[in-house]
């Protein structure tokens, strides 16, 4: 429906191939309401990442974005379709996969550093060495001097930093984000962003990120999903060839880019439009 | 609490424990219709912790007690004054029986070392037993005093050989006797073995109310008393088959000859007539008197345990 | 720029969810099969193994009776009534002292826990003389309460909520205390009085410390009316017992337990019923959602 | 240290009026730290909001923002100075404000609409009027479709619009809000972002509202507070003259509008930055 | 544009803070001492009640004894011993029974509580047969264990174990069911074995709902090992509680029931102790932070 500019290509949605990372084919998943019917969240789902990719999500709130990390890390089994995480279906939880929840999932009765050194240590990596690693991702996360604090001894922003410490030490091949950054200040989101691409280009991670932020969106990723108002499902697939490495503080000024925001903006708002006049309306 | 809850015409009397033999005579006349013939309303309420039948005594909250006479001995001691107005046996119906694995142990005498059961400390076996070992020229000391309870835990701390001897009652002895884990030592059932054992006859189980209760409630005293000397005739004049169909089937639950057969062998054990013998509160207080703590130094005054008005008013 | 599926690709696509609903209702039903047939099996293999252990001799039946005897027992209970009476006079007498000192017990634990919980000084000063209250053996508070309040059913009721209230008040009294205290702060912003954050927070949060205290004291309200019973009384299922023990009838010990047993768990179900109404809000765990 | 424009007029601490609507009087605030020392959260603060007054907060993460707003409702004491909210000191927590928390602290027993009908119903509002008002402010937030359902049923945007809606309800003479639009998509966001100033100019409210989005703070402000990184006190204040109304979608391509935000966002960087550097030092 | 204020200001400003904190510190040590008057206050007042309620008749002493023929019982003790032997030696096994008892059963409650919790199936198997276990009056579990186990101390210790059982078990199986599935979730994917999971996340979530269930069941397991002596023992508070009882002894009974209070509170002192170090991660109430 939008015109392609030649940096924001628009794919059509084809059945995943068999060696991506994350293949969602053809899922639904519906959901029992309170008053017993059967409401659909995410509804003929088609997604694909390939290895090393960094694939953005964006779309109306409550259009099934969380949702659909749920799915690939098998927190939700879906009610039709398959999900399959390098090539294998979801039967369980994966470990390969770091996952920045949503909402706040830290361990409250642990300290920062301890919370931060629970990945290594689950995986088995001797204490001593957990330890080093930690205190080297607090730094890196600005909270070097908060270490021995408690989650609830820290602010809102502070705990999703330790959030993305914690899931960073893992070096995830799969990383999900959700809405990583919305709690961050522009400067410290920016130098989250940095610490993001710079460990993605490292690990040749693929990554699925869900934002709000349509600029940060197109600045980090290399394919843009966009997904309808709820029941959820793809709207487009942008592809973004901005050149890599990619620096957050310029690249917003960059003229490709601004063009690249507008257009899937303007396909965005569409959508965002209709969601919210659906959500006036009572019923399902 | 403790106000005297005497309704005029309901009469609550504590049995301890209703399936026992020794006690059988209240339930009996219960069943027999006795009470009713008498006019009275008679309720019967279980409690086979001793003490609890005495604390609701003198409590006030029941107006008798069924359980053994060496209570009303104990009590005076402390300053509280009840009587045994039916007296039900003149011997304990008590046996002291000794473990199969332990024939070495041939009379109290052989008790050195042994641990010997008893219901509980402070209880009518616990002293009985100390009273034979000591007439049998043991000391305090030469034996431990196991409290074991009666029944079930008692036949299991046989077999378990956590005591050699020990002091209880039917059925836990027919029982004993029939699986042969046990032979007796020393029979307290009939009133001549009681007479062997201790030196003289040694009343038991008895129905005794509080002595204040007496000056008030004449009459229902004496209605009582009526009722169960017909009953005490009644046994008397029965054989022990008869009997045992008056009662609850569950008393001798599933096993009536067994049943039977304890009381043919204790039947003996039950006044004929529900008077105390002459030389019984002799007997209790010199068993008393030797080993609990609290008759030391007290001067019990016998004739207030007992009366024999009653049952000689008895028709 | 999503395919539009023609209408018959439509029409089988339902279908297909359809099919994958019933596929997970029929799954539910399966497991559900699955589980009574598990609790059966148990249930019979334990049976089966105590009444052959009787038979031949390992274990010995004058002490732990048998399934067959206990349920001759119960027939002839049923049939014939118990030496005290009709047998369910016995279930109705313990049932009724059960349910008023468990409901004494609860209510008055959880008022306790809710005051203590909520007000610290009062905590601070009275919660040791409610540990002290705890230590007490219950058998001698048995007979205390036989001398001050007679041999009726008050005190087996008391007895009940001795054994009931120190359970249900740890609880009330640490649910209170473990309210989520950003809600606390919020229905306080939002206009609520202590009265009103009592009762749409702060008991909502402690419901499942409550129903989970209420769970096992259940268990113990009966306890403690069949040990009232046995400490002395004219009916209930603690007399039966203790007559079946003087009278060294086994079966009848066993039959009043499993009478017990099943009474409880009647009461059980009727708990998890009203749990269950009130905490439908909970989220199911992850894996038991969707479908 | 930033030239000011005549739109955005700096202004100079000064001891706060005694009939402000909020008062913050050269406040200290120290928390005990885990291990045992205190730590300075906010220092040596002055803030003073009039009545009917929009304020904004913006300020690296971890810096205080929340903290200052615990002071006013009451959840916190300051260890020195005062707190005075309509002229009276703070002592305990007042019915007066509406609060909407940076986490959430919706009831998870209640469904939506019970949710929001709980501030009237504590106030005493007859029961049918509560909930018809509840109604009401769920469809204003595009929740109409979800009023029966559970908390842990809707998206995190969607429990952050039934918080709002359950603020808003209580028409609050004095509003705190705590980024209450970071999970919020660009266009729900404009919507709410309306809503608010609807409200606010309908009731007079005196408002703090605390943003990351220096953009979102110029766009509804009165004053914006820029505060330095931890331990936090006031930076700068400038007062925003945009013309009332102001409309939130066309706004940011204002001229005037873009200027200011440019001086603020000049000023709230250097102090981000000094978070930063900071932050990365051990020890306090 | 923060006012730099000059050194003596800021020296000033420092002071008081400093002044603040000590306000702080003094109102805190205010409270203790007012909590610790309090309690003493109550329990003089309770005493003295209940020692002029003895001598002027309104509580018979004979049944309810009194605080000073208590006070000479105790003493009468310890200075000259019990008839069952020195005192000590009868605290010492009690407190021998009741600390294996509480540890068995606390250990093997919250054991059952964590594997049923954690697994749906086995918790619908099995939980209908520990809820009938739960319905099992515990004197007649007595009777049953003494059989079983003989007289010794076995027998004292099995029942302490099932007074705790049931209710550890019953707490630890909701606190695991309550652990946060969210943080669960993220323990799995941060690489947690089921395991891991149990250790790091579950039982830590779960840690106040089990100190709840052990704090009130340490009395129980002491009302489980003094049941067990009255039923048959040659020594401990039990056995002395039953011999006072049988010679009429109360002011015998009360002196017993208030060493074990003691006994109990010391065990619930240290338990506290343990709950602080456990627990110290917590959040404290709003209005109680900061200084
Ligand atoms: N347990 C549940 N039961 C019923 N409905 C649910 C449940 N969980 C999610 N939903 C519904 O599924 C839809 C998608 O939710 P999801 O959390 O995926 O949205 P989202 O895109 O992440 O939104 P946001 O941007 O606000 O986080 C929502 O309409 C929500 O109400
Ligand atoms: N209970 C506490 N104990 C110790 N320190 C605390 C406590 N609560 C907050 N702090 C500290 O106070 C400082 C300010 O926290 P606050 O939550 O006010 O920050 P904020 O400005 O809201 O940050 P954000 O933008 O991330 O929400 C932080 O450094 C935090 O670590
Ligand atoms: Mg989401
Ligand atoms: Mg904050």
């Amino acid at each position: 429906m939008q015109l392609q500019t030649m940096a924001a290509e628009k794919l059509s949605p084809a059945a995943p191939p068999a060696d991506a990372a994350i293949a969602i084919d053809d899922v639904t998943l519906r959901f029992v309401t309170p008053d017993g019917h059967m409401m659909t969240a995410i509804r003929d789902f088609t997604m694909t990442v390939a290895r090393g990719e960094f694939a953005c999500v964006v779309g109306p709130t409550g259009c099934g974005k969380s949702t659909t990390l749920n799915l690939v890390t098998g927190l939700l089994r879906p009610t039709t379709g398959n999900v399959r995480v390098m090539g294998n279906p979801v039967t369980e939880i994966s470990r390969d996969i770091g996952f920045v929840f949503q909402a706040d999932a830290l361990f409250p009765w642990r300290s920062v550093i301890d919370n931060v050194a629970a990945g290594p240590l689950y995986r088995g990596t001797p204490k001593a060495q957990a330890y080093d690693r930690a205190r080297d991702w607090i730094a890196r996360v600005g909270l070097a001097r908060f270490e021995k604090h408690y989650p609830h001894q820290l602010s809102g922003g502070m705990r999703k930093r330790v959030a993305l410490a914690q899931t960073f030490i893992n070096q995830p091949k799969i990383l999900l984000m959700d809405e990583p950054f919305s709690a961050l200040d522009m400067q410290t989101r920016t130098a989250m962003q940095d610490e993001l691409l710079g460990l993605w280009s490292e690990l040749k991670s693929s990554v699925v990120f869900v934002t709000h932020d349509l600029e940060e969106a197109v600045a980090l990723a290399d394919k843009v999903y966009v997904l309808t108002a709820g029941p959820g499902t793809v709207k487009s697939v942008y592809r973004i060839d901005l050149p890599r490495p990619r620096v957050m503080a310029d690249i917003r000024y960059d003229q490709k880019f601004i063009e690249i925001a507008k257009v899937i903006w303007n396909d965005l708002r569409e959508e965002v439009q209709l969601g919210q006049s659906r959500g006036l309306q009572t019923g399902h | 609490g403790a106000t005297a809850a005497s309704a005029a015409d309901k009469i609550t009397i504590i049995v301890g424990g209703m399936e026992k033999q020794i006690y059988l005579p209240a339930v009996l006349t219960q069943q027999l219709g006795y009470f009713k013939d008498e006019g009275l309303d008679v309720e019967l309420v279980n409690s086979r912790a001793g003490v609890e039948a005495e604390n609701e005594l003198l409590a006030g909250a029941v107006q008798g007690v069924v359980g053994f006479y060496d209570h009303t001995v104990d009590l005076q001691s402390k300053g509280k004054y009840i009587q045994s107005i039916v007296q039900f046996s003149q011997a304990p119906g008590e046996v002291e029986l000794v473990s199969a694995k332990h024939p070495e142990i041939k009379s109290p005498a052989d008790f050195k070392g042994a641990t010997l059961g008893v219901t509980g400390l402070g209880s009518s076996t616990d002293f009985l037993t100390q009273y034979l070992a000591v007439r049998n020229g043991l000391k305090p000391g030469d034996y431990t005093l196991l409290p074991v309870g009666a029944g079930n835990t008692f036949i299991a701390a046989v077999k378990q050989d956590q005591i050699q001897a020990g002091m209880t009652t039917e059925p836990t002895i027919a029982k004993l006797l029939q699986t042969g884990e046990a032979k007796v030592l020393v029979d307290m059932r009939t009133p001549e073995k009681t007479k062997e054992a201790l030196g003289g006859d040694y009343p038991a189980a008895s129905f005794y109310v509080q002595s204040a209760w007496i000056e008030s409630h004449k009459d229902e005293a004496q209605k009582l008393a009526n009722a169960f000397v017909k009953t005490m005739k009644y046994i008397a004049s029965h054989s022990a088959e008869e009997i045992a169909d008056q009662m609850p089937k569950d008393y001798y639950a599933g096993n009536k000859d067994l049943y039977v057969q304890g009381l043919a062998g204790g039947k003996a054990m039950f006044t004929p007539d529900g008077r105390m013998p002459a030389d019984g509160p002799e007997t209790v207080l010199k068993v008393l008197s030797t080993f609990s703590k609290s008759l030391q130094g007290k001067q019990i005054d016998l004739s207030k345990t007992y009366t024999t008005v009653f049952v000689d008013a008895a028709k | 720029m999503t395919a539009i599926s023609p209408a018959s690709d439509q029409a089988a696509r339902a279908t297909s969810i359809v099919a994958a609903e019933a596929r997970a209702r029929a799954r539910l039903r399966r497991r559900h099969a699955l589980v009574i047939g598990l609790r059966l099996a148990i249930l019979i293999v334990f049976l089966a193994l105590w009444e052959l252990g009787a038979d031949y001799g390992v274990i010995d039946p004058f002490f732990f009776s048998s399934p067959s005897g206990i349920w001759e027992q119960i027939w002839s209970w049923v049939t014939e009534g118990t030496s005290q009476g009709p047998l369910w006079l016995q279930i109705y007498v313990t049932l009724e002292e059960t349910f008023l000192g468990f409901a004494i017990g609860a209510v008055g634990g959880i008022a306790a826990g809710i005051v203590l919980g909520r007000n610290k000084l009062l905590a601070d000063v009275f919660s040791i003389y409610i540990k002290i209250a705890n230590s007490v053996p219950r058998v001698v508070l048995g007979s205390v309460f036989i001398i001050a309040l007679g041999l009726g059913m008050a005190s087996k009721v008391a007895l009940a909520v001795v054994m009931v209230f120190f359970v249900v008040f740890a609880n009330a009294f640490q649910g209170v205390r473990e309210a989520d205290r950003a809600m606390i702060a919020n229905a306080q912003i939002l206009g609520a009085s202590p009265y009103q954050i009592t009762a749409t927070v702060i008991i909502p949060s402690a419901m499942s410390w409550i129903l989970a205290s209420l769970h096992v004291s259940f268990g113990f309200a009966l306890v403690g009316a069949v040990v009232g019973e046995f400490l002395g009384a004219k009916q209930g299922m603690g007399l039966l017992i203790s007559t079946a023990q003087g009278a060294f009838n086994a079966n009848g010990v066993f039959a009043a337990m499993i009478i017990l047993a099943v009474m409880a768990l009647v009461v059980e179900f009727i708990i998890t019923r009203f749990e269950n109404y009130v905490v439908k809000w909970r989220p199911a765990p992850f894996n038991e959602q969707g479908t």
